[in-house]
């Protein structure tokens, strides 16, 4: 029954009324192409009036073969493609993946290591959130304004990236048991300048829109996730938090040297679409604080573990799982290893991906306007979503 | 709630308007053909090979060890070994790739096979507009292409390039004084004992991956 | 001089139809008005989407078009010349006939609706009494070719977008049409010229514009939001909001037909800024009478420009609404405050003393828009919020 | 009889043969506009500017729009493809038309014979309708405004209590 309506004769009808015995009901098919799915994403809708009445998310448009690939080849080689899941934080990637390694061999990294990995992951989560909340506008139809200014203020921290690493999104920065190269001084004095002019980015973005009243009108109540469901769901990440549930790794797991910095995690109280973007907002305003103590107390000292080896890595036989607080939420990396240069078994825990199944309980009743809001509010990145 | 957000929003913008005609802070475009950002040092692109001295061919500091193709994640590399062996740095023959391919529609620029390489023979240049309106053999670098000599590494990577060349003169060193010692040595034998062992051969210079 | 300037459309008509026998002279008028109407506007056009894509881009910290002649001037040719080549494409399925006539009835509406607007003293090409009425019929029939845009497409996002917009149109042009009844209750005239006749009138070196009275404020403000989503302007772009249902009504256009849905969105723009400029704005007079001297067009169309660019400027800053607090919009916030106006407009028209009037206007306006913003916010329960942190 | 008037009333009953005749229910209603427009244009050429505008506005803008959302909203814009365009009681509906048509007609040839003795048109402009509406119609002017309010009133009531079922 619904197949008809996609099909040729369906089509030289009316345009693809169906009648379900529930009234009239319009399949709309949004995207793969679609200007507002962050990449080739689909979602079969079913619509009464505008209203969803069903709403199927298919993905996979954008499967590379991550997981397997990985299994194929050595732990070494597998680093430069964690860039490629969330290609808008390729550092917390390597961060989560050099973790779940560390783990699987019991690898120390130094600390000065732990530092630099501290700095580039919260200064990825800031210029993740920036470019989410700035993408949430754009979706609402901002004309592209908050995305800009997003964009200008991620812009200097690519910049710094890429002195440190030499790229700027794929940056292939951590191995097992610490960092690629060392930040010069310089490095350090230029993430000082940065860090201390993104207070004025997030003011400038909250008086741009946040007292917004059609802001307000269109996000609030809109796309409520609520607790329970978020947990049962597996929901992470500021969605979670957002839903008023305080789990944040970096505080749960204190992973790498988190118990050391001072931070507060800002907590949602409706789970709407407007707390996910205020608790990025707030996010954003932590991580800089975390980012100030860290560039105050960065020590001297190696990089990288003499010890550690590069090629030739084989782990012995085990099994690890490593996560962190990714921007998006729990990104985790289980690998076996069966004593082998490559992983037995190598599978990644996506934030994305598994934030995206509450998906239809959270359009449920909207309309189109406000899919693409929600859609935009679980902030998805397909590269991870697809792998 | 009256409407003042969506004036506080007008002033903002109305502020960028205006700010973006006389601080470059808030018009921070860069015209690009014209102008261009300043380089940074760290910058990669694609991998390049690596001589010393003039000539592309004697000084090519690839032994064809095909360490790197190995270890390159997406197989980029394709590297044909030489029959005959030349001298390499420190003067000790070495074989030679007379085939060295890398397809930079694959490569992604992950620079693993810098870091494996033992030699310091193949490093990340910073070239980017490489745009060619043939898509496979355009694309496709050999290594007349991908050589590039120490002076112009110099240019573009100037502070690793200096470590390289320190590092690579301090083993040069040690080779030589290796060699020295060990002609010496075997000019004493040969003095004190007829029968002549072989000439102590000079060793590979060890393998630093993983340092870098 | 002063005059020469100020009438030189007007004396290079007379001086060009002069040369025709005196029973051609009346038609040859009009198809010069005409000619002249149909090159100016689409110029304008062409300068509007410059000034924004322009704008925009100062907004948002970067340059904007600028590759194409100096300083980008020559990107609307640009655009025309790629549009113009472009291939025309149209769905298979779609029903070419009314796919066809739906961009043309669209310009063809928006175009007559600029006839009846004076753009300069003496400078209307057709004077009417019922001239306001006539705009607005105009303005009506530009739904029908909205929807038949969209429902011709047999796309999806079409059809939504179709329905959107005439939804949206219809809705928005109640408010529009009783915000300017109080000009209407007060000039006692439809025709447009004498509206602007009205205004044109200075005391202390002031002009007495509408928009200079509460009634007249308050109509203005309400006639501005209005015409934003009559022309279908952010932040009210829903029929063709690009991150919903693609491009709207006319996704499935492409090329001419496409520059031509183009040129009539922007062409309805100008007609409707023309129209507030002429109903609020004194239309072609100038705002001090020390500032007379420059000509009277130069004041219609600097008023025009500046209407277009507040249009950009909210666009670059705003989110876009929903449909149905679109539709909430209209129906429960713009048409009462309209009637309420209407209220301020009689008091003004009836209560003697002039500041007494003032304040009783202002008074009113005011209360009912803090009443009703009040209200609305909080039965949607809306507001800012605050938030709690772990530690 | 000039030549105007010979083109907008073949372009009126051009319309509205088509809202008639065609299959298309979407087509009949677009044809429909325009027999409205062909309509208005007969109308302003008759110099009653208001009714003209007024047609156009009313007609054009929002009846037609009625009509078509109308159709969107109830049926698929091009059921009843198969069968003619006569129905069943084509009989009846000739019989109908044929007395609406009489009708007319007398009251047409009774107005002319009229007409007869009224030497040339009265200008009847916008103002003097205003003038004509506040003055000697204001209790039938009232009256409408009244009905039209209470059947505003009707209808906000009904979508109202369709809400609440809804719910």
């Amino acid at each position: 029954m619904s197949a008809s309506a996609t099909r040729q004769e369906g089509w030289s009808k009316a345009p693809a009324i169906v009648d379900y015995g529930e009234g009239e009901l319009l399949e709309v098919s949004m995207g793969p192409h679609h200007p507002s799915t962050h990449g080739v994403f689909r979602m079969d809708v079913t619509l009464q009036g505008e209203q969803i009445t069903k709403l199927k998310p298919v993905f996979g448009y954008l499967h590379r073969n991550h997981e397997k690939l990985g299994e194929g080849q050595s732990y070494l080689a597998s680093m430069p493609y964690t860039d490629r899941l969330d290609y808008i934080c390729s550092l917390t990637n390597n961060w989560a993946y050099a973790l779940a390694v560390e783990k699987l061999v019991g690898q120390e990294v130094p600390e000065r290591a732990e530092y630099l990995r501290v700095i580039v992951g919260e200064l990825t989560r800031v210029q993740n959130h920036a470019l989410s909340v700035g993408f949430l506008i754009q979706d609402m139809g901002a004309s592209g304004t908050p995305l800009m200014y997003a964009f200008k203020e991620r812009e200097k921290i690519l910049d710094l990236f890429e002195s440190l690493t030499g790229s700027r999104m794929m940056c292939n920065y951590m191995r097992f048991g610490g960092c690629r190269v060392d930040a010069t001084p310089a490095w350090l004095d230029e993430v000082r300048r940065v860090v201390a002019g993104l207070p004025k980015f997030a003011d400038e973005f909250e008086r741009l829109l946040c007292t917004n009243e059609i802001l307000m009108a269109r996000t609030q109540g809109v796309g409520v996730l609520p607790a329970e469901l978020a947990m049962s769901a597996g929901v992470t990440g500021p969605m979670l938090r957002a839903s008023g549930v305080n789990y944040d790794i970096r505080k749960v797991d204190h992973y790498g040297i988190y118990d050391r910095f001072d931070f507060k995690v800002p907590l949602g109280s409706h789970g709407d679409v407007y707390d996910r973007f205020m608790i990025r907002l707030l996010e954003l305003r932590e991580s800089i604080k975390i980012l100030e103590q860290a560039l105050r107390d960065i020590p001297d000292g190696p990089v990288m573990d003499p010890k550690a080896k590069i090629r030739n890595f084989r782990p012995k036989p085990g099994e690890a799982y490593g996560r962190i607080e990714a921007p998006k939420g729990e990104l985790g990396f289980y690998l076996i290893s069966d004593g082998s240069g490559n992983p037995y078994r190598y599978r990644v825990r996506p934030p994305s991906f598994v934030n995206l199944t509450v998906l239809e309980d959270m359009c449920l009743g909207h309309n189109v306007a406000d899919v693409v809001l929600i859609l935009g509010s679980v902030d998805i990145v397909l590269g991870e979503v697809d792998r | 709630m009256l409407g003042e957000g969506i004036l506080k929003g007008l002033a903002e913008t109305a502020k960028n308007f205006a700010g973006s005609y006389v601080s470059k802070e808030r018009l921070t475009t860069v015209q690009y053909p014209e102008e261009r950002v300043a380089p940074i040092e760290a910058t990669r692109n694609f991998p390049f090979l690596v001589y010393d001295g003039e000539d592309a061919f004697a000084g090519l500091r690839c032994v064809s060890c095909q360490i790197c193709e190995k270890e390159c994640p997406p197989k980029c590399i394709y590297i044909e070994k030489s029959k005959d062996k030349k001298p390499d740095y420190v003067g000790k023959p070495q074989n030679y790739p007379v085939r060295f391919d890398i397809d930079i529609s694959v490569c992604m620029s992950c620079q693993i096979c810098v870091e494996v390489c033992p030699f310091e023979a193949i490093k990340m240049d910073t070239v980017f507009e490489l745009a060619t309106d043939d898509r496979f053999g355009g694309l496709l670098l050999d290594r007349e292409k991908l050589s590039k000599s120490n002076e112009y590494y110099h240019t573009i990577h100037p502070t690793e390039a200096t470590e390289v060349d320190a590092r690579l003169a301090e083993e040069k060193a040690k080779v030589e004084a290796k060699a020295k010692a060990a002609a010496e040595a075997a000019a004493a034998k040969a003095a004190a004992a007829p029968p002549a062992p072989p000439a102590a051969k000079p060793e590979a210079p060890k393998p630093t991956g993983g340092a870098e | 001089m002063i005059e020469k300037a100020d009438q030189i459309f007007v004396l290079l008509l007379h001086w060009l139809v002069g040369f025709l026998p005196e029973a051609w002279q009346h038609v040859a008028s009009v198809v010069v008005c005409v000619a002249v109407i149909v090159a100016v506007y689409p110029a304008l056009f062409a300068v509007a989407v410059l000034m924004e894509r322009k704008g925009l881009g100062r907004m948002q910290n970067r340059y904007g078009p600028n590759r194409v002649g100096p300083f980008g001037v020559l990107q609307p040719v640009a655009d025309g010349i790629k549009s113009l080549t472009k291939e025309d494409i149209v769905p298979r399925n779609a029903d070419a006939a009314v796919h066809f006539i739906a961009p043309l009835v669209l310009v063809v509406a928006v175009f007559m609706g600029l006839a009846v607007l004076p753009m300069g003293r003496n400078m209307v090409l057709v004077e009417m009494d019922a001239s306001l009425l006539f705009f607005f019929a105009m303005g009506a029939s530009t739904e029908l070719s909205v929807f038949m845009a969209g429902w011709s497409s047999r796309n999806k996002y079409s059809l939504l977008g179709a329905m959107r917009a005439v939804a949206q149109m219809i809705s928005y042009e109640v408010p529009l049409l009783l915000s300017t009844v109080g000009v209407v209750m007060i000039t006692g005239s439809l025709s447009l010229v004498d509206i602007v006749d009205a205004q044109t009138r200075y005391s202390w070196g002031l002009a007495h514009w509408n928009v200079f009275k509460p009634w007249g404020l308050a109509g203005f403000v309400m006639f501005v939001i209005a015409s934003m989503a009559e022309t279908n302007r952010s932040p009210f772009d829903l029929p063709e909001g690009e991150s919903e249902i693609i491009a709207g009504y006319f996704t499935e256009y492409s090329g001419f037909k496409f520059a031509l849905f183009f040129l009539g969105e922007y062409v309805g723009m100008f007609s409707i800024a023309g129209l507030g400029t002429t109903l609020f704005l004194g239309g072609w007079s100038s705002p001090l009478a020390a500032l007379s001297w420059i000509p009277s067009w130069i004041w219609f169309f600097a008023k025009v420009e500046l209407w277009i660019c507040f249009f950009i400027w909210v666009r670059g800053t705003l989110p876009r609404l929903r449909q149905d607090q679109l539709m909430n919009f209209a129906w429960k916030f713009l048409l009462p405050m309209t009637l309420v106006n209407l209220l301020v407009a009689a008091e003004w028209r009836f209560v003697e003393g002039v500041w007494l009037r003032w304040i009783v206007g202002m008074a009113i306006v005011a209360g009912a828009y803090v009443l009703m913003g009040r209200v609305g916010m909080r039965r949607e329960r809306l507001g800012p919020r605050s938030y709690r942190y772990a530690e | 009889m000039s030549i105007a008037f010979v083109v907008l009333a073949l372009l009126t009953l051009a319309g509205a043969m088509a809202a008639v005749t065609l299959r298309n229910l979407v087509h009949c209603a677009l044809a429909l506009a325009v027999a409205f427009a062909g309509l208005a244009l007969l109308f302003l050429q008759l110099d009653a500017q208001f009714v003209g505008f007024t047609q156009i506005l009313v007609y054009v803008g929002a009846v037609a729009i009625l009509v078509v959302f109308a159709i969107l909203l109830t049926r698929g814009a091009d059921d009843g493809k198969a069968g003619t365009v006569f129905s069943r009681t084509w009989l009846a509906g000739l019989g109908i038309a044929a007395a609406v048509f009489a009708l007319l007609g007398w009251a047409v040839l009774r107005s002319v014979r009229g007409l007869a003795q009224a030497a040339g048109t009265p200008a009847v402009t916008v103002e003097n309708i205003g003038q004509a509406l506040m003055s000697r119609y204001v209790l039938p002017l009232e009256i409408v405004a009244l009905l039209l309010t209470a059947a505003l009133v009707g209808a906000v009531i009904v979508a109202m209590y369709e809400k609440e079922g809804a719910r």
